[in-house]
This record gives structure tokens, C-alpha cells and sequence, in this order.
């Protein structure tokens, strides 16, 4: 067993970046996420690892050099919060214009705006529906635990790298917040250059006389080519829907209602369900891992079993419109989330259920 | 001259110019007489000469430049306007023994890329910033650039640039140079063959400093000519640079090895 | 006596007529040609070849890169 | 076993490492643990407040409403948190800048001097120590030793120095809290 | 009948923002929507109407003297493409935030990253889905003809002022390049400093004894706070969804089958209903002209009375999902539509529909 | 002093100094000892004074004066991190009799805004930028600022500012003095009394400047402290801040009705 | 009646502006129109073109795959757009600079040698006005006073001295073109 | 002799303690109190009151500005 520690969410993504053999972290401090940063200028990994952390002087900077470095082929990542990721839409684009490899980590607060510090889901639509212009699309990973914020660094990569598309992982303030006990995985050495341009061969190492120079671009101005480009892509996305959806379902065997619930709130819905079934209601936990590629078939099986479904979030209701789609009027499926960093509590969750779901 | 004379002159052994093969065989998407063309060709004569193509990393940027990784035969990336400068860091900070310039506009680096511009080279980072200045907005069809000057006409200007409603031309050359990051500041030009051999030399001098050492950012600024943008024959727009940007954006070294030239 | 003598050769398709290469000649070598290249566009030639003397100037200021140059020692 | 706590008083009171502290003992003896604070620029000069909740199985909502024990370290927690404790459960709070001490009759109470206390032992960065050892003597759920282990690996290497005051505050806290009504 | 003009898109929204009073235009040029600030420095407005036009150094910096602008009572607006759309997610969120009224024009081009400069309409989620942090939805105007693009402008900033929210033009490089015959509104007056200050009570013209300082902020520290804030735009968007959906249907009366799309593909598929009426098939065109609020409930309506529907969009698909949402299964729903900058000609548009929705 | 003779002197008649009306009575957010809430105050003290309540402006950045408005009895607009004079340029663009002024910090000002900053300048936009530099970023916990001196410590540079790796402090307002557009371009502090009553002329004097006649943009430098980010009590912190930021960042004129200082 | 035309060339034979008149031309006689253009910098230095259409209703799509009529000015036009006129339409073309000439059998096909005419009159710069007279001829749908009010209207003011030359063109352009290949 | 006398009031409740206008007052007048405010802040108060001349420069520099300085000319 790996070493056990206690974390906050945001020290877990530190240290497993540190672990997983990242190249380097380019940031911009904003709460509730600089203890990243704040994290890894303490660990000065520069000096054991060799791996690179700067702050940068904006989000956009950071962005930019998470492209540049990326399209040289290191695995790279950085993490902001609201703000800072709407100043992150351009860049994100193009790097998944470019087709490189990250993780960005956003750990929501409450929008829009400046809004407010205190934790919040409602990033969903930019994160899983492109908040940046054109057909692109991300993998996006929902952590529910400081020991997901740590496991999910090193599978962020490995897709990342896999699909050559940026790995977007949506935490927020709650999770990147608190503590929990995590287990260590071990130290992955980085990369070596020659590592880098054997796994890498489209990556921006210096053209060798073995090979055509390389090019990191997005733009592609005959539109027949850039049709073809997109068309790639979106094969690229096909491709991700069927092989990476992730979920977790937690007493759905016999359920007869279901929340569906990601990050923070599938904590809360957690004892949400506890509390249901002390009262003899039967509810489970549908638990997306992935948000992008969303497990709309999963879910739509569970629409043959379950006879109402509740979506859980931090947000106005913007999951739920995917849940609709998955269901399809089959049967009901309503939002319920508290906005501007309230979190809901367990009762008040199980209460939306009774009352918009089983009610009638 | 007799045909005879000139296929007797015309043989490899003879050669003395030809264009470097760092430059592809691609056509220029330029337009005749750009200083794009001839700022692209030294730049990589230096790559050449140094025999650093494996070691070279270029970034392009938005501006008609955005494909110079067509021309240039090394491994280059585009960047978001106004960004190389960052992308450059991204590189360089991840390999640092690589050698690294951006190449950029005016528009895109002292309008929309000013705070990356002044940050990397506050920053020091280790690399080469070649800097176009033609006063204008080239590839988007001639828009006012922070550096059209008072009274120049362009697209958004069309009655001249006031400088009371659109501020003043940036030095931005003159900026950079105050600040401790910057070891070699420059500003050079590229339409006669005295200027071409002078800018090279800079460059090459910021070349060799990457090679040797960490010394710092090295910002060479080439003003140049927009004939498409200024309406002008290349000729001419040569002719009226000289006598128009040049007085506004003086040629010569500003900065070198980290002083301030007086 | 060596004289030096000197001769370009310019790319008559990828020429794009912008007449730089002709104030950057010393010794007023270079011309615009009557006809058009297949992209329409006038090309230089050495419209006074005697005169040239491989110094390359109009090679290293041809924006398009289009001019290789070369030189001779002749013996006279 | 599952213990729901919150801990809440000024910034500066040490509230949050005392949270840290009860938290990583828990993980010494195989326990589940979540600790979860206030954060963001309220807490500046501001009050702060932490919940752990320590578990013999995973845990699910981090963030609660009722706690089964509250620690309550001034007057602005007390009138927050007073009405969260869950029916018979527990009320520890240190009577120094309490100007309306708790009036439940459903739960238990204890008052706990750790302030007076430690500007007495001439040590007042320990006072949350001595709280946490008040704590620990109404709910010794977790065995001293473990405490001990979790204080060691919750400080820095450079604050180890630092352990043996805190072992005494924790020691000088279990003799010195004191009940003030108790549910029979 | 106001005057006639030929004019590029472009160019029509740039004088009816002249003829409509707008106060100030800040914006950053790009392709292929640069005529509008190149028209504006042209007809100098700051001559004859008083309109402010200014050159800003980038798009952050455009979306941003918006906001200030805005946010003092004036009516502003700003217009850009693809990349300097995205760095605009920040502001939008901010304006959204904060309730202030302006018109944001984005001339859509092939993406992600620099793309192409050719037409698209690709960055359908980021407009109406919110492209920026936070729960917040502009209303998304789709102007299908010069004569549109003029007539939007001053719709836009009705709505605009009577929401205290952004509106979004949503156009696209066919729509924003071509000419077509404009009739011109008659000029409408800027308002004068009194008549902002009594329409627009919030705005920050300067405290006089008589009432309170006003303030635009859109941060809220207390999640409490924060939450009643986003409870009241959400209150807002309810209504925009109850009382601002325009949608126009051409030859639907007795269509089998139905063509949904708006903007450009909209004058594309006007055509293919022609053809396939020539060819004797029943199609009928739903142009929905905002995209937010959504016409969920007429096509909906409509499901019922045809028999499939293709949603032709140029992008991988993303207006097909509201679609989708709204019939839920009841009849076949399917996507056409061609990418990077190419245009789907009518006569593929049709093969698509007999392919994929009539087809079996 | 007996009872008596201090009721006898506390008399609305010989009242000497009392906070403006133009604060409100608002606690202020700020730590003690924090230099924010006397700049804030002198602001309000001169537009008192002046009686342009009613026509002024301000903007809030993105640090800790965030709510700035919430203390300042005037109307406020609130703007994203660096985009203040942004905000300010859309306001007085389109009311140009109003004064307006921004409020910023130095991570606000210096690193994210640096674009905003300079163009702002440079185009000599008519307004105030009142500038606090405290060498951090107070409001997100004491970040290393691009104003953070070398070697001192910040939580994202523990071990003391690198200057090799991070850069220098960023003197902003030297290189906004070198633009045409800035009119006034002064440092000050406002720690003691005489460094309170020197700040306060010169903001006034950018406010007398805007009151009458477009002049360009003035920009007032206050070196401040920031004690929570320094971890020091107030009174060290602003011994501190004389002993180190002051040798860095040298307090005085820079620029003087448009003309540069030396 | 609709009318779909291609106008392509080089950038800088006046291809946009010819298309702008002819659309403004179709205005005065109320009629609806559209003038779409190729954009973008692959105009510079390259080929340029425009679709404009003319018609009695509604205008549905702006771009078009076939053309009523295809006027064409340099090679690479001819290379792209000869086939896309419709069986029955027509071909306009200067000879100038063709290294094929079109061989279609199925269109109507016009030449007009408007580059030699215009430098040949001494006014380059009214070449386009040249090729306008020839398919005004051709195609007859526009009255000739609608295209001198769309040349006034389509002109800024500053240009107004210049329509005499303009209308000039326009008369030796119906004047020179020729029939290559008619239907029948 | 008219002699100048000043006094200072401080809004108690709203100091928070920082000090800062102790080292600004030139004649030592003002220290730090015993006990805290309800903030749990210890405040500032006239200890030294004869000495006050009713300059204003502790007010000045009050980051807080919840010092209101009063001046009287006494007959002496
Ligand atoms: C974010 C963004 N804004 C605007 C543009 C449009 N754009 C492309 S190039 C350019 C300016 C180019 O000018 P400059 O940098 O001077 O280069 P030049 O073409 O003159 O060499 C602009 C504004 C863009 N591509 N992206
Ligand atoms: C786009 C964006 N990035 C980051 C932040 C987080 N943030 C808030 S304040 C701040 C720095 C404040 O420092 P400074 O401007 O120096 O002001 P101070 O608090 O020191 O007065 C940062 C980085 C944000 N709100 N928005
Ligand atoms: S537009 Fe100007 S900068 Fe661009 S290629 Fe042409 S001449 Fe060069
Ligand atoms: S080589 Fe020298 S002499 Fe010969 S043509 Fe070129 S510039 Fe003239
Ligand atoms: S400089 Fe080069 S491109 Fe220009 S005319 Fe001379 S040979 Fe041709
Ligand atoms: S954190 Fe620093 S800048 Fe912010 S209020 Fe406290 S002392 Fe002032
Ligand atoms: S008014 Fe002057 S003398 Fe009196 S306490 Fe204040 S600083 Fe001291
Ligand atoms: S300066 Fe103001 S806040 Fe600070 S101790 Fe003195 S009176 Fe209190
Ligand atoms: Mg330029
Ligand atoms: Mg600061």
C-alpha cells in the first residue's frame, strides 16, 4: 500500500503531479485553488523531480505555456477556478485545435462573474459543451475525494496522451478544500528527452534529419482541410464516448429512485441515500465519473428500472439537461441544487427528492 | 554578355548566394517585396550556419507571419495572438537546452501580447523575440498597430491616426530594454543589403548568446514594410519607410550584454 | 589581370516583380521584364549582365529568397 | 463508529490544526476522516470553523448541518453553532469571551478554561491542545498514543520541537475540563 | 419606407448602430467581421451622432470597456470571431453578473483554435450555453440577412435594457460578408445624459444627494447573498424563456418533414425546401431566430405533425441537441452539416434529408 | 487631563479632523494596520473637498480593495483582475465631464493587466489610476507579486524570491512614464503623517488636472503594506516596508505635467 | 426571374466591384439581390470572386454550386468554375492570360477581350466596367439607365468624376464582346 | 498666553489595535490599551492626554479613520 496521508484536495493534485512524473505546472493563484501552486513552490520539486513550477502572470500566460510546452511534447498541467478558466477558453480551443496533450484543473466557485469563493457546479456546460468557439471536446473527470484528486493526475495523462486532447478535471471548492485520508501512489520518474521524442514523434523536439520538421498549428485556412481536421476530431471524440465512460453506481441494484449526482454533490447525495433508506425509500446513487463522454446509455438503462431521477448540483441545472437527454420523457427527471457557494445538505436533497420526484 | 560568359559563370563551383535550404521550397504566401520574406531567410541562414535545426524551436504568430512554419524548415508552433511569447516560455522552461524564438507582429505583440511581452522578458526567459514592426495590421487588411504613426492612414483610421484619440506610436523596443531581463535590445531593418547584413549580425549575436548561456531575453525589433497595407509599391514603401518610421523608430542597438546603449 | 565577374540567376516563376532587388544593385544590373511570369507578375533580369559582379546584394535583399548568385575569377 | 464534529472560533485560535491534528489520529487507527474547513477572505481577522468527522466507514458528505459534538471557541460560534448539535450530543466550549453561555437541555455540556489556562502554563500557542485534550477526555474515541502519532505527522519537521508542550496541553486539557450538565 | 442600401453585414450592423444611438462601439479587428470597426472609423459617427469608436488593444480589453461603458447607463456594443469571442468569456460572465445591458456581436468562423476564417456555426454551445463561468444565459439573436443583421441591432439593445443583460448576435462570415438590399431605419436619437440617468436608475452616473451610491459588482462573499442574486437572474431567464422566443416557419403548413436551422444554413435550406418540393417532397423549414430562449415548445409542437427532422447546422452538430431535447424520441432526429468553413450546398442538405431522415 | 477639560474641548466647534462623510460607515474589510483604508480615505477626503460627489466614478479591482465600494460613498463599478482601466476607458470615453479614477493592487495592475495598464497609458486616457503596490497579493493569501522584492518570501515563492527564475520587481511606473500619454506619474506612501498629507496633493492635482482639461492619464503610485501577506505586525511591517520597498521602489515625482523628472 | 452569376478573377481586376455594381443596378429596378465574395487572405495576390444574384423573389441561398452565368478572368478561374455553369447557361471570358479556352458544348459561350481594349482606350482601371458591357449584352436583364444609377449609388462620392469613363467601358464592352460557342 | 490644547475621541469598537498611530503622534500621547474591544482587539487611547496639541497626525494616519481630533485655544 501507497503512503497515507492527510490532504486537502488541492495538496493532492499537487503532490500527484509531482509523483506522476508531470514536467511542469504554469499557474495563476485564485481561491479556492492556489494551495496548488502554493503546494508545489513549497515542495520545490525543481529540485528532486526536476519538474518546473512557475506562476505565471495571468491565466491566459498560463494557458499558453501549458500549449507551448505541451506541443513539445512534455506532460504539462495548470489549474484555476471560474475566472481564470473563462480566460482560459481561447487557449483551450487551441489546444484542442492542435491536438495536445494536458490536464487543465478547474476547482468551480460560485459564478458568474466574480461571484463568490465558496464551492459551486456550475462550470458543467463550459467544461462538457466547449465554453471556448468551435467543435472540440474535452475529457472531463469529476473527482469526489481528495484520493480521486490524486488518481486522477496520473489517469488525466494517460488519456490525455493516449488521445492527444486535453483532460479537463472539475473539482470544486468543496473538494479541493477539505482533507482526507489519500494514498500515495508511487513516484513515476519523468520522461526522458529520448522518451519524449520516441512516445511523442509529432512533438516540437527539433527536426532531426531523420524526419520531417513538426508543426503544432490550429489553423488550417483551405476549409477543405480544415473539414478533414474536424472530421479527425470528431472521430477522435466518437471514439472517447465509447471506450471512456467512467461512473460509479452506489445502491442501485434495487433502487426504485435515483439521484444522479457528480463531485461534491454525489458526496452530499451519499448520505442523502442513507437518510432515504432509514426511511424505507429505496434510492441509489448514479455517480458520472466522466462528464464528458457523459454515460448516457447508463443512464437511460436505469430509466428502465428506476421510476423518477433526481440531479443533484451546485448549479442553476445544467447536468440535468444531459439526464433529459439520456431519458427522454421516460420517466421523470428533475434538477435540484443550491447556487453562490450553498451547498445543500443531505436532507434538502432527499426532500427535492420526495417532493419533485416521488411526491405525486 | 555572351551566353558562353554566363553558363560559364553559372556552376556550383562558382556559387556564391543561394537561398538556404532551412527555407522550404514553399512560395512565400507574402506579398511582393514583404520584409517578411527577408526577415524568415536570415534567420534561418543563422540556424543554418550554426548547424542547430535539431536544436531550434520556432513559434509563429498570428499575423501574416502565422505561416511561417511553412517557409521555415524546423519544428515550429503556432501561437494564439499575442502569445508566443508564453508558448516560448512553455518551451523553454520544459527544454531548456533547446533554442527557442518567436517571431511576431506589431499588432500581435505590442497590442494584444503586451503583458506577455513585458512579462517574458521581466521574466529574463532565455530566448529570441523577433520583433516585425510595419505600423499596421497586415494580415487582417491594414488596421491602425499600436505603432502606425500620428497622421498614417490604415483601415481604422482611414483620415489618419490622431494621436490624441488613439495615443501615441509604442516604443515598446525602448520599454523592454528598462527592464533587468533583457540582455541584448535592437532595432534594425531589412530593405537594403547594408541592413540586411547588420541585422543579421544581431541576431546572430543573439544566437550564439542562447548557445553559450542563460543571459536572458534577446529582442531584436525589425521595422519593415506593409506595401498592401500602406497602399504603396514595395518600392515606395520602402522609400517612405525610410523616411517616416525611421526618424519615429530610430535603427540601432538600444541594449547590449544588459546595458543600456547611450 | 583577374577580373571578377558575376551572374544571377533568378527564379523566374516565384519572382513576384517587387523591384527590390533592383535599387539593391550597385551596379545597375538588374531590370523589370516587358512580359508577365505565370502568376502575372513582371520578373527581374539582368537586363546588364557585363556589369555584374557577384556581390550578391540583390540576393540577400529578394524578399522571396529567388536569386542565387555566382562568380567567377576571369582571367583577362 | 462515526463522530461528527465541528470546531469553530476566531482565525488565530488554531482551530483548523486542532481539526488537522483529531483528524490525522483517526487515520493512525485505521479510521476514515474528512476535515473540512471555512475558507476564502471571511475568515480574515474573521471567525473560522472546521468539521471532521471521523468513521469506521467511507464517508459521504463532508459538510453538515447537525454535529454529534460541537467546539465552540466564541461567542459568534456559540450563537451559530448551539443549535446544531444533534439531540444528546455534546457541547464543549471554552468560557473566556462567552457572554451567553450555552441553555440546551438536550445535550451535554462542558466548559473547558483552555485560554486562562494557557496564559497560566505560559504557553498560549498550545491553547487548542488543551482543548483537544478536553475533548478527548469526554470522547475518548480515539486512543491517546494515536493523538500523539497524529500531532507528530501534522507538523512540520521544524515544529517536532514543539511536541512535548503539546503532549502537556493535551494532558493538562483531559484534567481540567469540567461538565457543566449532563443528560442521564 | 426607410432608405435602401446594398450592404455587407457587417457593414449594416455598424450603421444601425449609428442610426440606432448606440452610445460607443470598443472592439479588436478580426476576420471576418473587421468592416464593422473599419466602417464605423470610416462614417466617423463621433462627428455627427456623438458615437464613441475606438480601436481597443485586444478583445479582453474591448469586452471590458463594455462593461464599463454599460454599466454607466450607455449603450454599447462590440463585435469579434471565434478567438476573440473566447477572451470575451470572462467579461460576458462579469456582464451577465453584474445585469448589464449591451449587444455582442460574434461573426462566426471555422474553429477550434485559429481554424480557418471561413464561415461556421460552430460556437452555437458557447452562446447559449454560457461559454463563460458561472449560471447565467444571454439572449442569442440569429440574424439570417443583411436586412436582419441591421434589424437585430436596435432589438438587441431593447432587449437588452429591458432584461439588464447582454444580448448576443449570433451571425456568421456568409451572413457578415455577403450584400444583400437593406432598408435602413430612420436615426433614433442618443440619449441625452438626462434620459439615462431617469431610464437607467442603477447605472453609476454619479451619486446625487438624493439617492444611494450605485454600484456594479457582480461578487457577493455571502453564499447566501450570491444565491438570492443567481435566484433573481434565474427568475430573469424563466421570463426571457416565457416571453422572448422568435422563431420564423416557411412552408410548414403542410411539411412532412422539417428542416430546422438558423443563420446561414437557414438561406441554404430555404433553397433545399425548393428543391424537394420540386422533387414533390413536403419540407418545411423552422428557422428558430433566438437560439436562447430556445423554441422548445414549437418544435415540439411540430414533431407532431412531421415526420422526421434534420437540424442542419455548420458544426458537428450542436443545435441538434436542443432539438433533441425537445421532441424526446417522439420522431427521428438527425444532424447535417459540413465543417471548417465549408458550406453545405442546398442540394446536399436535401441528399442528407432523404438520407437520413426519409430515407428508410 | 481632568474630565472636564476634555468635554470642554471635544466640542462640535473645535473639531479638527473627522473622517469625510464620503466614507461610509462601513467596518472596513481590511487587517489592521492596512494601508488601503488611509489611500481610500484620501481619496474621498479630495473628492469632499472638490464637491464631485456627484460626478465621479470609481473602479474596484480584483484584490482586497474588492469592495472599495462598500466604504466609498460614490458610485463604483467593480472590474475583473487587471481590466479596471479597461472599465474606466469605456466610462470616460462615453461620459468624458465625469471624473473618474481605478483603484488597484499590484497583482491586479502590474501582472494580469499589464496590457490594460500600458495601452491605458499610452493612449493617455483622461483619469486617475491610483496604484497600491505592497510588493504581494494580499487578497488570495500573499502570492508573490511582480513587485515582490528579490529574496523576499511569499507563499508561492517560500524560499524567497529567485530573481534567475521569477524575474525582478516589475517599476511599473517608470515605464509608464516613458509613454506620451501619462501627464503625472508620482510614488508615494501613506504610512506617516507627512507621506499621508505629500500623496494627498498629488492625487489632488490629478484630480484638479481632470477637472480641467484633458491632460492624459495620471498615475499615483502608493507603496504600501501588507502585513497579514508579510506576516509582521503593522507597525514592523511599515518599518519594513522603509527599510527595503522604499530603496526599490524610491518614492517621489516621475513625471510632471507630462514632462519626466530627473 | 433569378439570375445566378460567378464573377472570378484575380484580386484586383475590379471582380468585387463589378459584382457590387451589377447587384446595385438590380436594386434600382427593385429587384431583390445578393453579392457574396470569396474572403480572406488567399485574395491576396491570388483569385478573387463574388456570386451575385438577381431575382424577382426571395432570396434563398447566397452561395451557389451551378451558375446561371459564369464571368471569368484569368485560368484558375476557368480551371474552377467552368464546370460549374448549368447546362444552357453561359460563359463570359477575357481572352487575356487563358491558356485554355473553355470547350464546353452545352453553355453558350461569349469572349471578350476587355484588357486589350481597356489599355488599349488608356484606362486600365476600367477594365471590369469593360467585361459589365459585355455580359449586359449578353444578358440583357438589367436595363442600362438601372446600371448607371448602381454605378452612382455603388460609387462614394469622392469616385463621381470618374463615371463618364465608367460609362464609356460599359458602351465599348457591349460593343466588343463576341460569340465562341452558341446554343441553339 | 493662549495656550493650544487638543483631544482625541477613538470609536472604540472600531479599532483594531494596529498601532500605527501611536509611533505617528509627536507627543507620545496615545498608547495601546489593557483589555480588548469587542472584536477582541486591544485599542488606543489618550494616555498621556495633556500632552495632545490637537495636530491630527495620529488621525492622518489611522488606516481605520476612526480618530476625531478637537483643538481648543485655552487662556492660561
Ligand atoms: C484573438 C484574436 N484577435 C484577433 C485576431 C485577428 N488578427 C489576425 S492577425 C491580426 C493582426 C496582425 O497584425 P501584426 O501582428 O502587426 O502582423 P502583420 O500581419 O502586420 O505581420 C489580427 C488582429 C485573431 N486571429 N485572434
Ligand atoms: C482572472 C482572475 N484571476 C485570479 C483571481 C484571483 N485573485 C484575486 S485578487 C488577486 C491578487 C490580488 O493582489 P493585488 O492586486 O496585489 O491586490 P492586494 O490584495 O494585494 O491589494 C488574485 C490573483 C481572480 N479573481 N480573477
Ligand atoms: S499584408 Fe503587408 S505584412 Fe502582410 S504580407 Fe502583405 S505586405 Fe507583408
Ligand atoms: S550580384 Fe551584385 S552586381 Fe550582380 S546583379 Fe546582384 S546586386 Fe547587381
Ligand atoms: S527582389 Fe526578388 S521577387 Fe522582387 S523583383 Fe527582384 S527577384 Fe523578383
Ligand atoms: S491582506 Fe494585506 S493588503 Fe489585504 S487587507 Fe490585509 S494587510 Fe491589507
Ligand atoms: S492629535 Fe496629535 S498630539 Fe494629539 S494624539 Fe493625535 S497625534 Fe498626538
Ligand atoms: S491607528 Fe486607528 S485602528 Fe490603529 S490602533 Fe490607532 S486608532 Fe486603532
Ligand atoms: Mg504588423
Ligand atoms: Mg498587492
Amino acid at each position: 500500500m501507497g503512503e497515507l496521508k492527510l490532504m486537502k484536495g488541492n495538496e493532492a493534485i499537487a503532490e500527484a503531479a509531482i509523483r506522476a512524473g508531470v514536467d511542469a505546472y504554469f499557474g495563476y493563484p485564485i481561491t479556492p485553488q492556489s494551495e496548488v501552486i502554493e503546494y508545489l513552490a513549497l515542495q520545490k520539486p525543481h529540485e528532486t523531480t526536476g519538474m518546473v513550477v512557475l506562476q505565471a502572470e495571468s491565466e491566459l500566460a498560463s494557458i499558453n505555456m501549458i500549449y507551448g510546452a505541451a506541443g513539445a511534447g512534455k506532460k504539462v498541467m495548470t489549474s484555476s477556478s471560474g475566472p481564470g478558466i473563462s480566460l482560459m477558453m481561447e487557449g483551450l480551443s487551441y489546444i484542442a485545435g492542435a491536438e495536445l496533450p494536458c490536464v487543465v484543473v478547474n476547482v468551480v466557485r460560485g459564478g458568474p462573474g466574480l461571484g463568490t469563493i465558496q464551492p459551486a457546479q456550475s462550470d458543467y456546460f463550459q467544461a462538457t459543451k466547449g465554453g471556448g468557439h468551435g467543435d472540440y471536446s474535452m475529457i472531463v473527470l469529476a473527482p469526489a475525494s481528495v484520493q480521486e484528486m490524486s488518481d486522477f493526475v496520473p489517469l488525466g495523462f494517460d488519456l490525455a496522451f493516449k488521445y492527444r486532447n486535453p483532460v479537463f478535471i472539475l473539482s470544486d471548492g468543496l473538494i479541493g478544500q477539505m482533507m482526507e485520508k489519500v494514498e500515495l501512489f508511487d513516484f513515476v520518474p519523468r520522461w526522458t528527452e529520448q522518451e519524449i521524442i520516441e512516445k511523442n514523434p509529432w512533438a516540437t523536439t527539433g527536426k532531426t534529419p531523420g524526419r520531417e520538421r513538426n508543426i503544432i498549428t490550429s489553423l488550417y485556412l483551405d476549409p477543405g482541410i480544415q473539414e478533414k481536421h474536424n472530421e479527425k476530431l470528431q472521430a477522435k471524440y466518437r471514439k472517447m464516448k465509447k471506450e471512456e465512460v467512467r461512473f460509479e453506481k452506489i445502491q442501485c441494484d434495487d433502487a426504485e429512485y435515483l439521484i444522479v449526482a457528480y463531485g461534491s454533490s454525489a458526496r452530499i447525495a451519499q448520505k442523502s441515500i442513507l437518510l432515504a433508506r432509514e426511511k424505507g425509500i429505496k434510492v441509489g446513487l448514479f455517480r458520472p465519473i466522466t462528464l464528458f463522454p457523459f454515460p448516457f446509455n447508463e443512464i437511460k438503462k436505469m430509466a428502465n428500472q428506476v421510476k423518477g431521477i433526481l440531479s443533484l448540483e451546485l448549479s442553476a441545472g445544467q447536468m440535468v439537461e444531459d439526464i433529459k437527454m439520456a431519458v427522454n420523457e421516460k420517466i421523470k427527471v428533475e434538477h435540484f441544487g443550491r447556487m453562490g457557494g450553498i451547498i445543500h445538505s443531505p436532507a434538502e436533497a432527499l426532500e427535492a427528492l420526495e417532493q419533485k420526484i416521488i411526491g405525486e | 554578355m555572351k551566353d558562353e560568359l554566363y553558363t560559364d559563370i553559372v556552376k556550383e563551383e562558382n556559387l556564391v548566394y543561394k537561398k538556404t535550404s532551412l527555407m522550404t521550397d514553399n512560395i512565400l504566401s507574402y506579398c511582393p517585396g514583404c520584409g517578411h520574406g527577408t526577415a524568415h531567410r536570415i534567420i534561418m541562414e543563422i540556424i543554418d550556419e550554426f548547424g542547430i535545426q535539431k536544436d531550434t524551436i520556432g513559434i509563429a504568430p498570428v499575423g501574416c507571419s502565422v505561416l511561417a512554419y511553412d517557409f521555415m524548415n524546423i519544428d515550429m508552433q503556432q501561437a494564439a495572438h499575442g502569445r508566443a511569447p508564453a508558448v516560448a516560455t512553455g518551451i523553454k522552461r520544459t527544454w531548456p537546452k533547446k533554442i527557442v524564438f518567436t517571431y511576431q507582429g506589431d499588432g500581435d505583440l505590442a497590442a494584444i501580447g503586451t503583458a506577455e511581452t513585458i512579462h517574458t522578458c521581466n521574466r529574463g526567459e532565455n530566448f529570441l523575440i523577433v520583433f516585425i514592426n510595419n505600423g499596421i495590421y497586415g494580415m487582417t487588411g491594414g488596421q491602425m498597430a499600436p505603432t502606425t504613426l500620428p497622421g498614417m492612414k490604415s483601415s481604422t483610421c482611414p483620415y489618419g491616426r490622431d494621436v490624441d484619440m488613439m495615443g501615441h506610436p509604442l516604443k515598446i523596443a525602448e520599454l523592454v530594454a528598462l527592464l533587468p531581463g533583457t540582455h541584448l535590445v535592437s532595432r534594425q531593418a531589412v530593405h537594403t543589403p547594408a541592413a540586411v547584413r547588420k541585422t543579421k549580425n544581431i541576431i546572430k549575436k543573439a544566437f550564439e548568446y542562447q548557445l553559450k548561456a542563460k543571459t536572458g531575453t534577446c529582442f531584436v525589433e525589425i521595422v519593415s514594410n506593409c506595401n498592401s497595407g500602406w497602399k504603396m509599391t514595395p518600392v515606395q514603401a520602402n522609400k517612405w519607410m525610410e523616411e517616416n518610421m525611421f526618424p519615429y523608430f530610430p535603427l540601432g542597438d538600444i541594449k547590449i550584454e544588459g546595458k543600456l546603449v547611450q | 589581370m583577374a577580373k571578377v565577374k558575376g551572374a544571377i540567376v533568378v527564379d523566374i516563376e516565384r519572382c513576384k516583380g517587387c523591384a527590390v532587388c533592383i535599387g539593391a544593385c550597385p551596379s545597375e544590373v538588374i531590370d523589370m521584364s516587358a512580359e508577365v511570369n505565370g502568376k502575372g507578375y513582371y520578373y527581374a533580369y539582368m537586363a546588364n549582365p557585363d556589369a555584374c559582379t557577384g556581390c550578391s546584394n540583390c540576393a540577400i535583399v529578394c524578399p522571396d529568397g529567388i536569386i542565387t548568385v555566382y562568380r567567377k575569377k576571369l582571367d583577362t | 463508529m462515526t463522530e461528527e464534529i465541528i470546531i469553530a472560533g476566531f482565525g488565530g485560535q488554531g482551530v483548523l490544526s486542532m481539526g488537522k491534528i483529531l483528524a490525522y489520529s483517526g487515520i493512525m487507527q485505521n479510521q476514515e476522516v474528512s476535515w473540512m474547513p471555512s475558507y476564502g477572505p471571511e475568515m480574515r481577522g474573521g471567525t473560522a470553523n472546521v468539521t471532521v468527522i471521523l468513521s469506521d466507514e467511507r464517508i459521504s458528505s463532508p459538510i453538515l448541518t447537525e454535529y454529534d459534538t460541537a467546539i465552540i471557541l466564541n461567542q459568534q460560534s456559540m450563537d451559530k453553532f448551539e443549535s446544531s448539535v444533534k439531540p444528546g450530543g455534546t457541547l464543549i466550549y471554552d468560557g473566556n469571551g462567552i457572554s451567553s453561555p450555552p441553555e440546551r437541555k438536550d445535550i451535554n455540556i462542558y466548559r473547558i478554561d483552555a485560554a486562562d489556562e494557557a496564559s497560566k502554563m505560559g504557553l498560549t500557542k498550545i491553547f487548542n491542545m488543551i482543548v483537544l485534550g478536553g475533548y478527548l477526555k469526554v470522547k475518548p474515541l480515539v486512543d491517546l498514543k494515536n493523538v500523539i502519532l497524529g500531532l507528530k505527522k501534522s507538523l512540520p519537521d521544524r515544529y517536532h520541537h514543539m511536541i512535548p508542550d503539546n503532549e502537556k496541553a493535551i494532558m493538562r486539557g483531559l484534567e481540567i475540563v469540567e461538565p457543566v450538565h449532563i443528560l442521564n
